[in-house]
């Protein structure tokens, strides 16, 4: 086959599509509000967003598996929940294990109940959301969850503190994105999650248990879920009980918007982290130009679309769809 | 002939995708009541010439004239106004619904409201299958078909409309001798209507049968037209690949050694019973049947896909029990499925992730998959299987049919198995891979795999098998060893016939 | 047998014979637990259920085929509150003053045209851009929020019309208003699917796509259609449900798509399309709304309500997945 | 005779002063053995609260108590059950006047007066510190469409001018009662507005929030009030951080109710608006109450 020539840029262009968009929007918000570049906003965003990107890491596995998540929103309430409670109970040393723990668990049980008996992964993460909100309320009586000696725990280096002049949440998203991106990218396991997503029966053909495919990526859900808990019970040491509420939706839009097919089989953690900065950035843009809370959700409605419209506009070479 | 107008006629198309100019300068015509056909290796750019005709590429360059006027076609729906009927390579079908709403999809009989005319849908639908001659009825749900019988759905659809030209993109690839004598049937029944057809297949027998003309294609590139009854078969493999082929089988004589398989008694519920087999290291069995003989059955559940309900398995003389495909591997088996969109490949991923991934976590660099090594193999088995592809990082979904069997295979093969079931090997391959294919497996004997080929192509397991097992129904009817065998008691064998029964 | 006929309907039986259960176990707890000296299956309460389940229940057979159709519309929810807030708000403009309750078929007809509108916009733009309907409608489903609270701030939207209220409570053959409305939009949608080209043409697109292409249907148009359908169903479950309350909050609706798509699911509809059936998303819908009647009757109280829902979805679709089982001889995928 | 009282309530587990009311209803309940309830929970969902009027109607309660998801929706089933001879009190936050005719009474809190409480405790600090001519002041309001929080924001809103005509009240942004949204619309203010001087939130929950902001971006000298006192507020007070606030009990409200709900079927003559009262609580005055509970 003789190779067409494409230019470089040109496909650039295509396969970064995503990114784009995005330098688009800081450029346009930038023009409407000198502060948006400040530095102390952008470390602002990056660290607010931090909480949603660290669920964003792990629902990309699931999504590229080719199933949903939709549990994550209240399995973070759950983590937060739990990790200040026993905080006063047991100390912070074992009360974060201990969460984890619990939280492990959850993913696990999901994991089973969607790796190994198949049953289908939106139903049972959102019977899951419903459920473990439900296991929530009871275990802290519905009332709110606060640190009794806010002043004289350590337990705040995780959400509060800086090192080396960066937030530390920011460090661990950071830290959590690079290992997983590079489990995704480069580890024979993330080889199977794609394999799995873009192809089940034909992943089954070649010897990948599936099921335990399925089953792990749940579990690495789980595990940036109770991080992320970890994160927000130790920003604001304090919580109530619907603190993760509807961050479903949002984590699902930001993996979505980095490009992860829905039907699995594509993404990736790099895209991921673009699609939580953009909603991000979106979010606080709006903000600052300040625009009442719902023409935010206008804007955002619109932009979400435009993104996704440019990024694949991008990857097929043409502006308008195909179809009939 | 030549004095007619075509039916129609392409010319000098050019089509690139991203990499790949899969078409350059094309052009072709058939007369009505002509069968051409077209021929090339996998990849020379057939298919793709063909969705070009349907309406489903834009050309870069070049016409389509139908009758006398030219014409742009930018959708399926426009070629289809223009009596263009277009039978696809893969199947192309709504598995959720039924055989008669398949055939007519998109053009149902309407009533008043938009009412689906199920009456005058199902009695059209009848009158296809009757003129077809097929098991099935215009009521079954088309996901519980055979993938021959999906086939035969897709070439009912060229009985629906009227027709100017009809293409057929390898339709007999899935097919059993009986099924194509009503394709061919079906051929000169258009043909005698005046209906031009193209016909693309890589089986030589089927084209001096059927066929008026032949063009080839070569690279994307038109190589010329041959008259069918003044050619032969080493004029075209000449035009398709520039060389000779040698045919004859290697013979190489090496030794036939211990029982490497054994099956005794096996049973899958209704789907096969009482079977037994042995397989010996440096010998290759082929399985030669009807359709839903039940071969691929079998072969699943020595694969650890099927659970059988009764009957042994023996390794190297050890019972054992599969539990998985993983497990499979793990014990040194392999299998090339037969349906390679569904479960041979992944579409999405690139060539050299899919022909690596049954073996992936073996390919370690540190925690990481070792890249290089990845590269190594796919760059030995392109090499070595005639894989036409710009690069491993080519989407396997990209590539053409035929090629994409090939990345099945070489999946399979790179795992060094013991033993190694290969289930309908060469569909869609060309004919100089093709006998390339066959060298390989009788190699792979020779250097004591055990194979086993499941075939519905009488030639293909007469030519590399050292044994043949024929079933029916089920059932082992007998096994032949390769100087008994001769076509007629096969096929006796395989239509239920038992004369002598000696297993 | 066409499609769509009785046999299909008991293969898919799963649902309706965990809707039996619920009865039998709310009947027998609620000689128990409840308070009440009614039974739980008394007629009264047998027909509240339906009336009880059409809000839902009608976006859910919109869904229904949405879903058939390989789509999926996460903005009902906002589309219903829209619909509602220009239902009501549009009877009182001035220059349908003179109307009386002449008005009222008037705001009916402009709230459905909104939800049409709306739907199409959607549509529209899943067929033209290319973009998957899952991000368009996640996108719709804050935009369209954003625009109701734009039309009234964050104060509610109310118009009590007493005529309306009274329409809308009343009952006909024992079976209330908004019982009747589900009744239809289930029949309709029913016959939509099974009966004509559009709704088999409409399957054809979600089970195979390319297939659909290849045979030159024109995809666009009937995933428009759908969304039509579907922005039509969500603002005629607002007339249905807003006639008899007369007041909405911007955020009513909010979270309704995930009810609505659990109620499709259960009833065995396919997330990836082409396979599914407008009856068992009834039997769907009527078990969400069974379970949280008999809990509510049994007194359990909130965190168990949430925990138990979550857990009986969860069953539900393992009972189903056994029921479906073929034997042991299946493939092991 | 024992009486069947059943209550359907707005969003609990929302917040945990709802919570902690229902706790404190079913408390009161079981404390008295003639009544016997049947508790629901609307989940902030209006259709799922008529419905539940609807199976309490049918049920065949003696008297019903509704904390409104939607003042105005519910008034037709709110009618139902007046036409079946069913007692209705609305608690917590009221329904329309149109409904009036078809309830015995309200129990609860008063939300405009205590929106205007509010800016009167954040007039006073600014007149104290002598900034009432300039003071910059932002908002933070509830779940947006809540009568609540809409009442709250209009009480506080309509009052500021009358007692500090020359603060500015720059921008308003829904907390949706969550202190994380809180927080965040928090650190946009801080970025967009230097000069910050008040922030008034819908509760102490969202008024916690905004002040972790705050702490985290290292501004000192915010004024902060909430409406409705929880126990992360009263805390932060006790710390010097946050100003003030209004004291709610839900343990008073939900006792009200229920009370309210006893003396209907008893036959007592009750006011119809029975509000209680929801004082003022600064750090200056906090000592004369107890830490809330929730
Ligand atoms: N969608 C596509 N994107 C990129 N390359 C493509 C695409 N479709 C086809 N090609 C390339 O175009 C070339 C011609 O493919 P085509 O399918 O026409 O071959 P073919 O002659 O039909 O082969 P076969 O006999 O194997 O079916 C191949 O190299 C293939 O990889
Ligand atoms: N006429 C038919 N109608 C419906 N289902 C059929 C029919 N023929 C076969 N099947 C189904 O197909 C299965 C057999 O499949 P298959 O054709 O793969 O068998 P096989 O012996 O491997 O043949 P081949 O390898 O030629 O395809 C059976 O389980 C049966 O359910
Ligand atoms: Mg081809
Ligand atoms: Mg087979």
């Amino acid at each position: 086959m003789r190779p067409s020539n494409l230019s470089g840029v040109g496909t650039f262009l295509a396969k970064q599509g995503i990114l784009v968009a995005f330098a688009l929007f800081m450029i346009g918000f930038t023009i409407a509000n000198e502060r948006f570049l400040d530095p102390d906003n952008i470390m602002g965003v990056i660290r607010s967003s931090a909480i949603l990107g660290v669920m964003a890491l792990g629902v990309t596995f699931v999504v590229i598996s080719g199933n949903l998540d939709l549990s994550v929103g209240s399995m973070m309430s759950f983590a937060t929940i739990v990790v200040l409670d026993l905080h006063d109970k047991i100390g912070p040393t074992l009360a974060i294990p201990s969460m984890y723990a619990m939280v492990l668990c959850l993913g696990a049980l999901i994991g089973f109940l969607v790796g190994y008996l198949k049953l289908n992964s939106l139903i049972v993460t959102l019977g899951m959301l419903s459920a473990i909100h439900g296991l929530t309320l009871t275990y802290s009586g519905g009332k709110n969850m606060d640190i009794a000696d806010k002043e004289g725990t350590w337990f705040s280096v995780f959400g509060q503190s800086d090192a080396l002049g960066i937030p530390v949440p920011i460090l661990i998203f950071a830290l959590l994105a690079s290992v997983l991106g590079l489990a995704l990218a480069k580890t024979p396991f993330g080889r199977k999650v794609y394999a799995v997503g873009g192809n089940g029966t034909a992943a089954t053909f070649s010897g990948i248990r599936r099921a335990r495919v399925v089953f792990t990526c749940y579990l690495a859900s789980a595990f940036c879920v109770g991080t992320a808990g970890l994160l927000q019970a130790s920003r604001s040491l304090g919580s109530q009980n619907t603190v993760g509420q509807g961050l479903e939706l949002e984590v699902l839009a930001a993996v979505i918007l980095g490009g992860a097919s829905l039907l699995g089989g594509s993404g990736t953690i790099f895209k991921t982290v673009i699609g939580v900065l953009i909603l991000g950035f979106i979010q606080n843009g709006l903000l600052l130009v300040g625009l009442q809370f719902y023409a935010q959700y206008v804007v955002t409605w619109i932009i979400i679309i435009l993104a996704v419209w440019l990024d694949i506009a991008a990857k097929r070479g043409k502006l308008w769809s195909p179809i009939a | 002939m030549s004095n007619q107008t075509p039916a129609l006629r392409l010319e000098g198309i050019v089509k690139t995708f991203p990499g790949v100019r899969a078409l350059d300068k094309v052009s072709f015509s058939v007369m009505p009541g002509e069968v051409h056909a077209l021929m090339g290796e996998n990849g020379a750019g057939k298919s793709t010439l063909m969705k070009v005709l349907g309406g489903i590429y834009q050309p870069e360059e070049g016409r389509i004239i139908v009758g006398e006027q030219p014409v742009v076609m930018t959708s399926p729906l426009q070629a289809k106004a223009k009596g263009i009927v277009f039978i696809h390579q893969e199947l192309s079908l709504a598995e959720e619904l039924t055989v008669a709403e398949n055939i007519y999809l998109g053009e149902l009989p309407k009533k008043s409201f938009g009412r689906v005319d199920w009456q005058q849908l199902y009695a059209q639908t009848d009158e296809i299958l009757g003129r077809l001659k097929v098991g099935f009825d215009a009521k079954t749900k088309v996901g519980d078909l055979s993938i021959a019988n999906q086939q035969m759905v897709e070439i009912a659809r060229a009985l629906t409309v009227e027709a100017k030209a009809v293409i057929f993109d390898e339709p007999t690839a899935s097919l059993t001798d009986a099924e194509k004598v009503v394709l061919f049937d079906v051929i000169e029944d258009l043909k005698a209507h005046g209906v031009g057809i193209i016909y693309i297949s890589h089986r030589m027998e089927e084209i001096f049968k059927i066929t008026d003309r032949i063009s080839v294609l070569r690279d994307g590139h038109y190589r010329g037209t041959l008259t069918t009854a003044e050619t032969d078969e080493d004029e075209i493999t000449q035009l398709m690949i520039g060389r000779k082929l040698d045919l004859s089988r290697n013979a190489s004589h090496h030794e036939i050694g211990d029982i490497a398989l054994e099956v005794r008694n096996l049973s899958c519920g209704k789907l096969f019973r009482n079977i037994s087999f042995d397989v010996r290291r440096g010998e290759v069995v082929g399985f030669y049947g009807l359709v839903g003989a039940g071969r691929t059955e079998i072969a699943e559940t020595l694969f650890g896909l099927r659970e059988p309900s009764g009957g042994e398995i023996l390794l190297d003389g050890q019972p054992t029990v599969i539990h998985s495909p993983a497990d499979a591997i793990a014990k040194g088996i392999s299998l090339v499925p037969e349906d390679r969109k569904g479960q041979g490949l992944i579409l999405g991923m690139n060539c050299r992730d899919n022909m690596t991934l049954p073996q992936v976590s073996d390919l370690k660099a540190g925690p990481f998959v070792a890249e290089g090594a990845e590269i190594a193999i796919f760059d030995q088995y392109r090499d070595r299987l005639d894989i036409r592809t710009p690069g491993w990082k080519q989407l396997v979904g990209n590539l053409s049919g035929g090629n994409q069997q090939k990345i099945v295979i070489g999946k399979w093969l790179s795992m060094h198995p013991n033993v190694l079931i290969v289930d309908e090997p060469t569909r869609g391959i060309d004919v100089g891979s093709k006998s390339e294919i066959h060298n390989l497996i009788r190699e792979l004997a020779s250097q004591g795999y055990a194979v086993i080929v499941i075939s519905s192509e009488m030639p293909e397991v007469l030519h590399v098998s050292d044994r043949i097992v024929a079933m029916f129904s089920g059932k082992i009817i007998r096994t032949f060893t390769s100087e008994e065998v001769t076509e007629d008691n096969l096929i006796q064998a395989i239509s239920g016939i038992t004369s002598d029964k000696a297993a | 047998m066409e499609p769509g006929t009785l046999s299909t309907f008991l293969k898919r039986g799963a649902i309706w014979g965990f809707i039996v259960l619920e009865l039998i176990f709310f009947s027998v707890a609620g000689e128990y637990l409840s308070l009440s000296d009614k039974a739980f299956m008394d007629l009264d309460n047998m027909l509240l259920l339906f009336k009880q389940s059409a809000p839902i229940g009608i976006i859910a057979i919109g869904m229904t085929i949405v879903m058939i159709n390989g789509n999926i519309d996460l903005s009902v929810g906002a589309t219903f509150a829209l619909s509602a807030v220009v239902l009501l708000d549009s009877m009182t403009w001035p220059i349908f003053a003179g109307l009386g309750d002449g008005v009222i078929p008037i705001a009916w007809g402009l709230a459905l045209m909104t939800g049409m509108l709306l739907g199409a916009l959607n549509g529209l733009i899943v067929w033209k851009t290319g973009v998957d309907a899952f991000i368009v409608t996640l996108g719709a489903m804050l935009g369209y929020r954003g625009l109701v609270f734009m039309y009234n701030g964050e104060q509610p939207t109310s118009h009590l019309n007493w005529t309306l209220v009274d329409f809308a409570e009343a009952q006909f053959l024992g079976l209330h208003t908004a019982t009747w409305f589900l009744i239809a939009v289930t029949a309709a949608v029913w016959f939509v699917m099974n009966r004509t080209v559009h709704g088999r043409n409409a399957y054809a697109i979600g089970d195979n796509r390319t297939a659909a292409i290849n045979a030159g249907i024109r995809v666009g148009p009937h995933m428009m259609i759908n969304f039509m359908i579907i922005g039509f169903l969500a603002s005629l479950s607002a007339v249905v449900f807003y006639s008899e309350s007369g007041s909405v909050n911007p955020n009513d609706g909010e979270l309704y798509e995930l009810w609505v798509i659990t109620a499709v699911v259960l009833g065995g509809t396919k997330l990836t399309g082409g396979a599914g059936s407008v009856l068992s998303t009834l039997g769907g819908v009527l078990a969400i709304q069974l379970l949280r009647k008999g809990l509510g009757h049994i007194g359990a109280d909130t965190e168990t309500v949430n925990l138990v829902i979550g857990l009986i979805l969860i069953a539900v679709l393992f009972l189903d997945r056994q029921l479906n089982l073929k034997g042991r001889e299946e493939l092991r995928i | 005779e024992t009486m069947k009282i059943g209550i359907t309530q707005n969003n609990v587990g929302v917040d945990s002063y709802q919570t902690t009311y229902e706790k404190a209803f079913i408390d009161a309940a079981s404390a008295n053995p003639n009544v016997e309830t049947v508790v629901l929970d609307a989940g902030g969902d209006v259709a799922r609260q008529i419905a539940q009027m609807e199976d309490l109607i049918q049920q065949e309660v003696d008297a019903i108590i509704i904390w409104p998801t939607n003042g105005e929706a519910v008034i037709p089933a709110v009618r139902k059950a007046y036409k079946a001879g069913i007692p209705v009190i609305v608690t917590n936050s009221n329904i329309a006047e149109q409904g009036f005719e078809f309830v015995k009474s309200f129990s609860g809190p008063d939300n405009i007066t205590q929106g205007s409480r509010a800016a009167e405790i954040m007039c006073d600090k600014f007149k104290d510190m002598g900034i009432e001519n300039e003071a910059e002041i932002v908002q933070i309001s509830g779940q947006p469409g809540y009568t609540t929080a809409i009442e709250r924001a209009k009480g506080f809103e309509d009052r500021l001018p009358e007692v500090c005509p020359n603060v500015t009240l720059v921008e308003t942004q829904p907390g949706d009662w969550n202190r994380e949204k809180s927080q965040k619309v928090m650190e946009a203010f801080l970025v967009k507005y230097d000069g910050i001087d008040g922030v008034y939130a819908g509760d102490d929950n969202m008024g916690v929030g905004a002040l972790n902001a705050a702490k985290a971006a290292g501004r000192e000298g915010i004024i902060f009030v909430g409406a409705t006192n929880f126990a992360v507020g009263y805390e932060a007070m006790e710390r010097g951080e946050y100003w003030g606030s209004i004291y709610q009990s839900p343990v008073d409200d939900a006792e009200a109710a229920l009370q309210t709900a006893i003396d209907v079927l008893s036959g007592k003559d009750v006011p119809f608006l029975n509000y209680f009262d929801t004082p003022k609580i600064t750090q200056d005055n906090m000592a004369e109450f107890e830490k809330p509970v929730f």
